[in-house]
């Protein structure tokens, strides 16, 4: 029940806003529905908690641990960046950025997304999980063009080539498990594609079909995780579409392309042992993570700099996941948490930020301090947060799996450092003189809606001081999953 | 009986209280006035909780508290070491909030109220990296430390150069703090407890033991400033307001070596004697260095911050030789050491705090750093000066204040170098021993520049006639930590009972206090003693019966004349020698410490003007260079990302070729 | 039995054409042509399904055959045509750099898929298996000509050639995917052939051509 | 403590600052005697004090509590030296107050002292003076740490009254290494008293004096403190060049009474003249150096006093 309402609100909600999207309260609608996407999610989480698994509609849904609280997450942030994009949308049209024509197209694209995003997170089913992820892609390349300018045109394009190439890919992956399950499962009613149905099966598939089909899968998906050299697309993406789109994208859309990818790395696994995909999984993630690390060394745009540096998370995510066992998958998990709370409140204070000053140019920006103390202090933390220093929650997972990689793979921790310190180099002096210093600019014409902002930066706070039990617990039995 | 900790706790939490207190009234420095008495009383009860603790003996006591990651409570644990530190952080940290009390005042940077919390946090978050029982909480406490005080570094954060010396600041920062991290990593040992209690359980090989140490002496000698890891001190330290120029100096440095203790001597338990010949050089260095470049600094406070690196450099010096002493089985030797070590990270915390905070008040009454331009205010701030004067004296290493008693116990220990059991070592350590001395009189030479730059002669700008002396909050702030200076000096015992306490407890062995209440003989009664205590009266009474007898023999007549001019009666008050001036023979005995650029006037010059500037070597030798690498290689790294669409392609599809034929072979 | 041997044969005849178009395609310069041999493929695509359907006895992917004629035959190539004619896009032509050279490349992929696709196609129970590595080198081919083309339409078209050779690769190996996936697949097609569309005016009023070589401003320098 | 030994005490720094200045006045006598001059009478210290003590001071304009308290300090901190030095007898109730180490500490608070009197005026020379004289201690004190060092290995103590026992115990056993130690010894002790060839006492010429430069501004009692301070500083030196070299004679434990006090008594004064006698001759000999030159001069003892000590530890193993 709950899972329908979960996958209708946002369908229901993308078809209301493509007829209403024009008018004065669109924004407000479009908060209301994610809310109530959000009640609903958190009934479902909460049965979840308390009844543990389900599998329902013929088995083509399944909520377990792991995706329950992506969807958790996914229904906050969205929530919340609803609540953001209202003030920040008006500014834009305030400013003549966008036309109200445009504005329904956000809307309504704005929902699609989301649905499409959670409909990845709750399908059992391999093939729709493909299905939803390129439903996603497609959504979100209209909401990267949504100002047709030539650089928006061009890194809509770029997303969408890049990505569909991606995604195919992980569709012949998808299409070679398949192939492997058949030779076990039969095609009765089509449960071969079923991943319950894999993973109980999962010891007896074919290694070397499985191996192949892992390779296109992280091919495919990693595309969208932006994992070095696959990461091309991330940035332009990130830069040039409007900031709640980037927010979204770099805080949910990343983490269901991720999930995704660990998905298939269970049943993988399962018949090809650990080592494998695990070290395939390290590779990239130390690869992105040094490389994102010195992108950032050289950074101009604001929007720019911070998609890389999630390009630069997601790989310490994926070295995580790839180190595997029960403390660094933990780590993993918490560090997606955490990371898609605080960058998406970076991306909101940077829309903000840029909106003020008139430039995404980060020469442009100086002394927020003095503009708006709100807007410096939420950059300053996010900042901070993001950068790893305690007490926020980055810090605690990234304790984990520094600790973890030092005793299992000393090779690796040399790397890690230097992308942490590059990181913490680059883009702290960046950000220093943009909240620091002098400045002149005029205050904003609508006042900007940074509750969300400090929401999340207080949840990544306490989180780095105390975890609730509860989330504790859950977080442990999704680590027990990946395995 | 654990209610030492649960009060200690409580103490802490309400110096997060008074600092949130603060938010209530913005702006208004009234209230931040008083919330920074009760921060010193806090302090205050701190010290007295620590002291009693240690008089008790300290038999540990530990805490799990519900808060932290979810298989990793937080723990904290208060024994011996802790409470040293403890009893530091409460005596020194009484004095400064004493005086910053005094000091804030409105619309110098950041309100007071934002101030006021960063203070008390940066206090708070010292005393649980000194409390704290396993990694995750050390580290969150220790981090949180770096952040404070990055925020107060950066307080007036308009001028350009308090920014960057904020960044410089914290990239070191953080950068040690991954190395400590790492450290812990190692130090776990495949339980996966990171109690501290669990690593001390830990059986490690050498190697590891090895990687543990050198990691966190990376980490906590970025920290403490040891050279060559000391770039940003000279940086962070003038930027800061000098309150929390005391606390950085005075008390945040001492988390680092307490930190350095904390790993080597209690949760290592493998021990090569080679790391402490390391450190024993690595801190001579620094304390040679230090002073060297504390004696051609011509910034009150930037000086003040090199001499900072000079004592750090002592400090390890004696951590250093208890290793040394430790691993060679000689304990006895090793407490001294050990002790010489604490006791002058006491006594450091005490002058230099005080030292800081005299500049804080010269500062606010003059609005002049540079010595070229002070001059003269004893008379002017008779206060400050006289409290400035028993720091002075300490910090130069004088008996028979408590500077010199720390440095007398490391001499101390250094005579028993020639037992230890490796060749060359024992005849290359008196070499060390005499390098400590001629540092030592170093200090002295700085100490006598800088206060007699200061605080003696004329006045060198017309504008310092109308300085005034410090309020009486800050004179009562000076006045405590000169307190604690003579006290310490006067009656070494304390310090020593306190030490012996913690050596105790991590070595096994401590030196006597006290042969009796008059004097230490730290080795051996009978053996080397001494007693500021009946220096201090001999002196005294010396000095009365030699003033009675010339007022009774001779008189007391005093004539007021004009200084003598040597015949040339047009001296103005800049015809004195100057701090240049006084650094001048450093400059030209250890030129090959710096890079000077000078210009010297020609003779022919209309306006003569001279101008020197001295930079350190190391930042242009190992600092630039890895930035510059790093520069480059990220624009190596950018042609990457070219632009093209079909070269994106070309990546993915290399990618998936690449891994493909991974999975085939 | 003989008739599926016979099946099978023409099966990999069908295949071998799949794999001569990619080809073609490579070496081709001018878009309409390029258009032409994708709706060939669908073609085939349409044939081969049919007659596994036939072969195999199995209704739905009847259903499939229907939709890739729908599709693939019909609807995309008649909507590009649309658009490159209404874009005045229909006789530009784009150069090709050292055309052997890529044929090779194209050669050694073939190579690397068959060679991938050996020892699991020995695994396969349908009459078709040996057309998995085809399809495999159908996509990687089609991947080599995304990389080499320059113009925004063409690398869409060779886009669309991948999605054939995916499509054939599932009918080949596994008889296809369950219904409900394919609908979403073709889908997915339509919509993004139809975004693209879409695209193609915006690019064009913005950069008025569609060369990529002004879609290249955006990069680190 | 009690009463014999505290008059003992007593006796003893009454009898140093009593003949400080004699000892001033016959090392200047026999310079005068080396360089053909008619020499000063041997009392002329006393006379110049006396005169000094019954001037009128005269003080700069500005002169701070500092400038004025100062020569008291200087004084208080020799006699204080003197009360510890084991000049006559080695049991002293004081004598355990300072080792070596301390005592050395206790003369640098003097130096440090001067100098900030000197720098309180703010006349070009006072802060000249102030500065070369920091240098020199500076340089000067490694030096001396490795002597002390020297006789730590020898005696095991840096404690003065146990190296003076330590000879008495086994006084056949003369070191090699002490040998060196007392040429460093000597020169440390001619830079530290401001002779020649580092400072030469005798000069006014501005640029070159060391010690004077500190003084210029001090007059009558003051001076007369100060100078006193001097002699005694210089007096205390040769007392501890005595318990380490040649600490023959001094009553040591248990000799208390009077032959051995008498003996030590005569033994001193015997022991002061050559001193002076020697001083005076190596100073006539030595001409001033530049003062750049002093680290060199100061290094030198540096490295005789190293050598004495590696000589040591080769000969020990």
């Amino acid at each position: 029940m709950e899972i329908l309402l979960v996958l209708g609100l946002p369908l229901l909600g993308s078809v209301l806003l493509a007829l209403f999207g024009a008018r004065r309260f669109a924004a407000e609608l479009n908060a209301a529905m994610s809310l109530a996407t959000l009640i609903v999610s958190s009934l479902l989480v909460l049965r979840v908690i308390r009844h543990g698994p389900m599998l329902v509609g013929h088995e083509q849904f399944f909520v377990d641990s792991f995706n329950v609280f992506l969807v958790g997450l996914t229904a906050f942030v969205g929530f919340t960046t609803a609540l953001f994009s209202r003030p920040y949308m008006r500014i834009e049209e305030h400013l003549g950025r966008v036309t109200p024509g445009r504005l329904r197209l956000y809307h309504s694209m704005y929902q699609l997304f989301m649905g499409a995003m959670l409909l990845a997170l709750l399908t059992n089913n391999m093939g729709l999980l493909w299905v939803a992820m390129e439903a996603a892609t497609l959504s979100t390349v209209l909401l990267v063009s949504l100002y047709r300018t030539r650089a928006s045109l061009e890194a809509a394009w770029k997303y969408f080539i890049l990505c569909g190439v991606g995604i195919a890919q992980a569709l012949f992956g998808t299409i070679l498990l398949y192939f492997a399950a058949e030779q076990t499962l039969g095609r009765e009613g089509m449960t071969a594609l079923l991943w319950t149905h894999l993973n109980a099966v999962k010891g007896q598939l074919e290694p070397r079909v499985l191996g192949l089909a892992f390779v296109f899968l992280l091919v495919g998906y990693g595309t969208k995780v932006g994992l070095a050299p696959l990461h091309n697309w991330l940035p332009d993406a990130h830069a040039e579409g409007p900031t709640p789109v980037s927010a979204v994208l770099s805080g949910l859309l990343l983490n269901v392309a991720l999930y995704a990818v660990i998905r298939c790395k269970v049943l993988v696994e399962g018949s090809v042992g650990r080592s494998l995909p695990g070290h395939m999984l390290m590779t990239f993630g130390l690869l992105s993570a040094v490389l994102g690390a010195f992108f950032l060394w050289r950074q101009r745009d604001i929007k720019r700099l911070f998609g890389y540096s999630s390009i630069e998370h997601m790989g310490i995510i994926t070295f995580a996941f790839g180190l595997g066992g029960p403390v660094a998958n933990f780590a993993a998990l918490l560090h997606m948490t955490v990371h898609s709370l605080t960058k998406s409140s970076i991306f909101f204070t940077a829309g903000h930020a840029s909106q003020t000053a008139g430039t995404q140019q980060m020469d442009g920006i100086r002394g927020l301090l003095g503009i708006s103390p709100t807007i410096g202090w939420g950059l300053m933390l996010g900042s901070i947060a993001i950068l790893g220093m305690p007490p926020f929650g980055v810090f605690a997972s990234e304790f984990l799996i520094l600790t973890t990689a030092m005793r299992e793979h000393p090779w690796s921790t040399p790397f890690l450092l230097i992308a942490l310190g590059v990181a913490f180099a680059a883009i702290f002096s960046r950000v220093q003189p943009m909240v620091f210093g002098e400045s002149d600019a005029p205050p904003l014409p609508h006042s900007p809606a940074l509750l969300p902002v400090f929401v999340h930066l207080a949840m990544v706070l306490t989180l780095g001081l105390y975890m609730p039990p509860a989330l504790a617990e859950w977080y442990r039995a999704a680590a027990r999953l990946i395995g | 009986m654990v209610h030492d900790l649960r009060f200690l706790l409580i103490l802490v939490t309400i110096w997060v209280v008074l600092g949130l207190a603060g938010l209530l009234g913005l702006h208004s420095i009234r209230l931040e006035r008083l919330l920074f008495l009760l921060g010193a009383l806090v302090a205050f009860s701190v010290a007295v909780l620590a002291g009693m603790f240690l008089a008790a003996g300290g038999t540990a006591q530990v805490l799990v508290l519900p808060l932290g990651l979810p298989d990793l409570p937080f723990h904290i644990r208060l024994d011996a070491l802790s409470a040293f530190f403890l009893l530091l952080v409460g005596v020194a940290g009484a004095g400064i909030s004493t005086f910053a009390a005094g000091y804030f005042r409105s619309g110098e940077g950041t309100a007071p109220a934002l101030l006021g919390l960063q203070y008390h946090v940066f206090l708070a978050s010292m005393a649980v990296v000194i409390l704290a029982d396993d990694a995750y909480l050390f580290m969150v406490a220790w981090e949180t430390m770096a952040l404070s005080s990055y925020f107060l570094v950066t307080s007036q954060h308009r001028i350009p150069d308090i920014r960057r010396a904020g960044f410089l600041y914290l990239i070191m920062a953080h950068v040690g703090a991954i190395c400590i991290l790492l450290s812990f990593g190692v130090l776990q040992g495949g339980s996966w407890q990171f109690t501290f209690d669990a690593m001390r359980g830990a059986s490690l090989t050498p190697f590891w033991a090895t990687t543990a140490f050198l990691l966190a002496l990376l980490g906590f000698g970025a920290k403490a400033g040891l050279v060559p890891l000391h770039v940003w001190l000279p940086e962070a330290h003038p930027a800061a307001p000098s309150p929390v120029s005391a606390m950085m100096s005075g008390l945040m440095l001492k988390t680092a070596i307490y930190g350095m203790l904390r790993i080597s001597f209690d949760l290592l338990h493998v021990r090569l004697w080679w790391w402490g010949a390391l450190l024993l050089a690595l801190g001579l260095f620094s304390a040679l260095y230090g002073a060297i470049f504390a004696a051609v600094q011509t910034d009150m406070k930037r000086l003040l911050a090199y001499s900072s690196i000079e004592n750090i450099g002592v400090i390890f010096t004696g951590i250093g030789l208890a290793i040394l002493f430790e691993t060679s089985g000689l304990r006895l030797f090793a407490a001294l050491a050990f002790t010489a070590a604490l006791v002058h990270a006491l006594n450091h915390a005490l002058f230099k705090s005080l030292l800081f905070l005299a500049t804080g008040s010269v500062l606010h009454a003059t609005k002049q750093r540079s010595l070229g331009k002070l001059g003269g205010l004893i008379r002017h701030m008779p206060w400050v000066a006289t409290l400035a004067l028993v720091g002075t004296l300490s910090i130069a290493g004088l008996p028979p204040l408590n500077g010199f008693v720390s440095e007398w116990l490391l001499l101390q220990s250094f005579l028993f170098t020639p037992q230890l059991p490796h060749a060359f070592l024992n005849m290359l350590i008196p070499l060390g021993a005499a390098a400590l001395a001629l540092t030592v009189a170093l200090a002295a030479y700085v100490m006598v520049k800088f206060y007699g730059v200061i605080f003696l002669g004329q006045p060198r700008e017309a504008s310092l006639a109308n300085a005034r002396d410090a309020n009486w909050l800050e004179r009562l702030g000076l006045g405590w930590l000169a307190l604690g200076c003579i006290v310490i000096g006067v009656l070494p015992q304390l310090a020593l009972r306190s030490a012996a306490a913690v050596t105790g407890t991590l070595l096994g062995e401590s030196v006597r206090p006290s042969a009796t209440v008059w004097w230490i003989a730290p080795i051996a009664s009978g053996q080397a003693s001494y007693s500021g205590l009946i220096l201090l009266l001999g002196i005294v009474g010396v000095v009365g019966v030699a003033f009675v007898l010339v007022r009774f023999l001779a008189h007391g007549r005093v004539r007021r004349t004009a200084t003598w001019d040597c015949g040339y009666p047009w001296q103005t008050s800049r015809m004195q020698d100057t701090a240049e001036g006084f650094g001048q023979p450093i400059r030209h005995m250890f030129g090959g410490f710096f890079r000077m650029e000078r210009d010297l006037p020609s003779p022919t010059d209309r306006a003569p003007r001279y101008r020197i500037h001295i930079e350190d070597r190391l930042w242009r030798g190992i600092y630039l260079p890895i930035a510059r690498g790093v520069q480059r290689l990220a624009d190596a790294i950018g042609v990457v990302q070219s632009g093209r669409l079909s070269i994106y392609l070309l990546y993915s599809f290399l990618t998936l070729i690449a891994l493909l034929i991974f999975v085939l072979l | 039995m003989p008739t599926s041997h016979l099946i099978a044969q023409v099966l990999n005849v069908l295949a071998a054409g799949l794999l001569l178009i990619s080809f073609a395609m490579l070496s081709r310069r001018r878009t309409q042509r390029l258009i032409t041999l994708l709706a060939w493929q669908g073609a085939i695509l349409f044939l081969s399904t049919c007659l596994v359907a036939h072969s195999s006895g199995l209704s739905e992917i009847y259903y499939s055959a229907a939709l890739t004629l729908m599709l693939k035959v019909i609807a995309l190539p008649w909507i590009l045509h649309r658009l490159i004619y209404q874009l005045g896009a229909q006789w530009d032509s784009e150069p090709l750099v050292n055309i052997p050279a890529t044929m090779l490349v194209g050669l050694v992929l073939v190579i690397f898929a068959f060679g991938l696709a050996q020892p699991i196609s020995m695994l396969a129970t349908t009459i078709t298996r040996h057309t998995l590595g085809i399809a495999l080198a159908v996509i990687l081919l089609a991947f080599l000509m995304m990389i080499t083309r320059r113009k925004a339409i063409t690398q869409v078209i060779g886009f669309l050639a991948m999605e054939n050779g995916l499509f054939f690769a599932a009918t080949s190996a596994t008889y296809g995917m369950p219904m409900v996936i394919e609908l979403g697949i073709a889908l997915d097609l339509l919509v993004g052939v139809f975004i693209l569309g879409i695209f193609f005016f915006q690019i064009r009023e913005q950069f008025d051509s569609l060369d990529l070589h002004h879609l290249e401003s955006l990069k680190e320098d | 403590m009690s009463g014999i030994t505290f008059i003992r005490q007593l006796a003893e720094v009454v009898l140093a600052i009593a003949i400080a200045p004699l000892f001033s006045g016959w090392i200047a006598q026999c310079r005068a005697w080396l360089q053909n001059r008619s020499a000063p009478p041997l009392l002329q210290p006393y006379r110049m004090l006396d005169k000094l003590f019954h001037k009128d001071a005269a003080l700069a304009m500005d002169a701070s509590a500092l400038f004025r308290a100062t020569p008291y300090v200087l004084f208080g901190a020799m006699a204080l030296a003197a009360a510890i030095i084991p000049s006559l007898v080695t049991d002293l109730p004081l004598a355990r107050v300072a080792d070596a180490i301390a005592l050395i500490g206790l003369f640098a608070t003097a130096r440090v002292f001067q100098s900030l009197a000197a720098m309180d005026i703010g006349t070009a020379f006072g802060t000249m003076g102030a500065r070369r004289e920091m240098m020199v201690g500076f340089l000067a004190e490694p030096a001396l740490l490795m002597v002390l060092f020297n006789a730590f290995l020898v005696f095991g103590s840096t404690a003065l009254p146990d190296l003076v026992d330590g000879y008495a115990a086994h006084r056949a056993a003369v070191d090699p290494s002490v040998i060196f130690a007392a040429v460093a010894f000597l020169m440390v002790l001619l830079a530290e008293n401001a002779r020649l060839p580092i400072d030469n006492p005798a000069t006014h010429l501005e640029l070159t004096m060391i010690h004077e430069a500190m003084l210029l501004e001090y007059s009558a009692r003051h001076l007369a403190l100060v100078e006193w301070a001097s002699s005694l500083k210089l007096f205390n030196y040769a007392c501890i060049g005595f318990a380490l070299f040649l600490p023959w004679g001094i009553a040591t434990h248990g000799q208390d009474g009077g032959l051995p006090l008498f003996l030590a008594f005569a033994a001193l004064i015997g022991k002061l003249a050559l001193a002076g006698a020697a001083l005076a001759f190596v100073e006539s000999l030595s001409a001033k150096l530049r003062i750049f030159r002093a680290p060199e001069y100061l290094a030198m003892a540096f490295l005789i006093a190293v050598l004495g000590l590696l000589v040591h530890l080769l000969l020990r193993a």
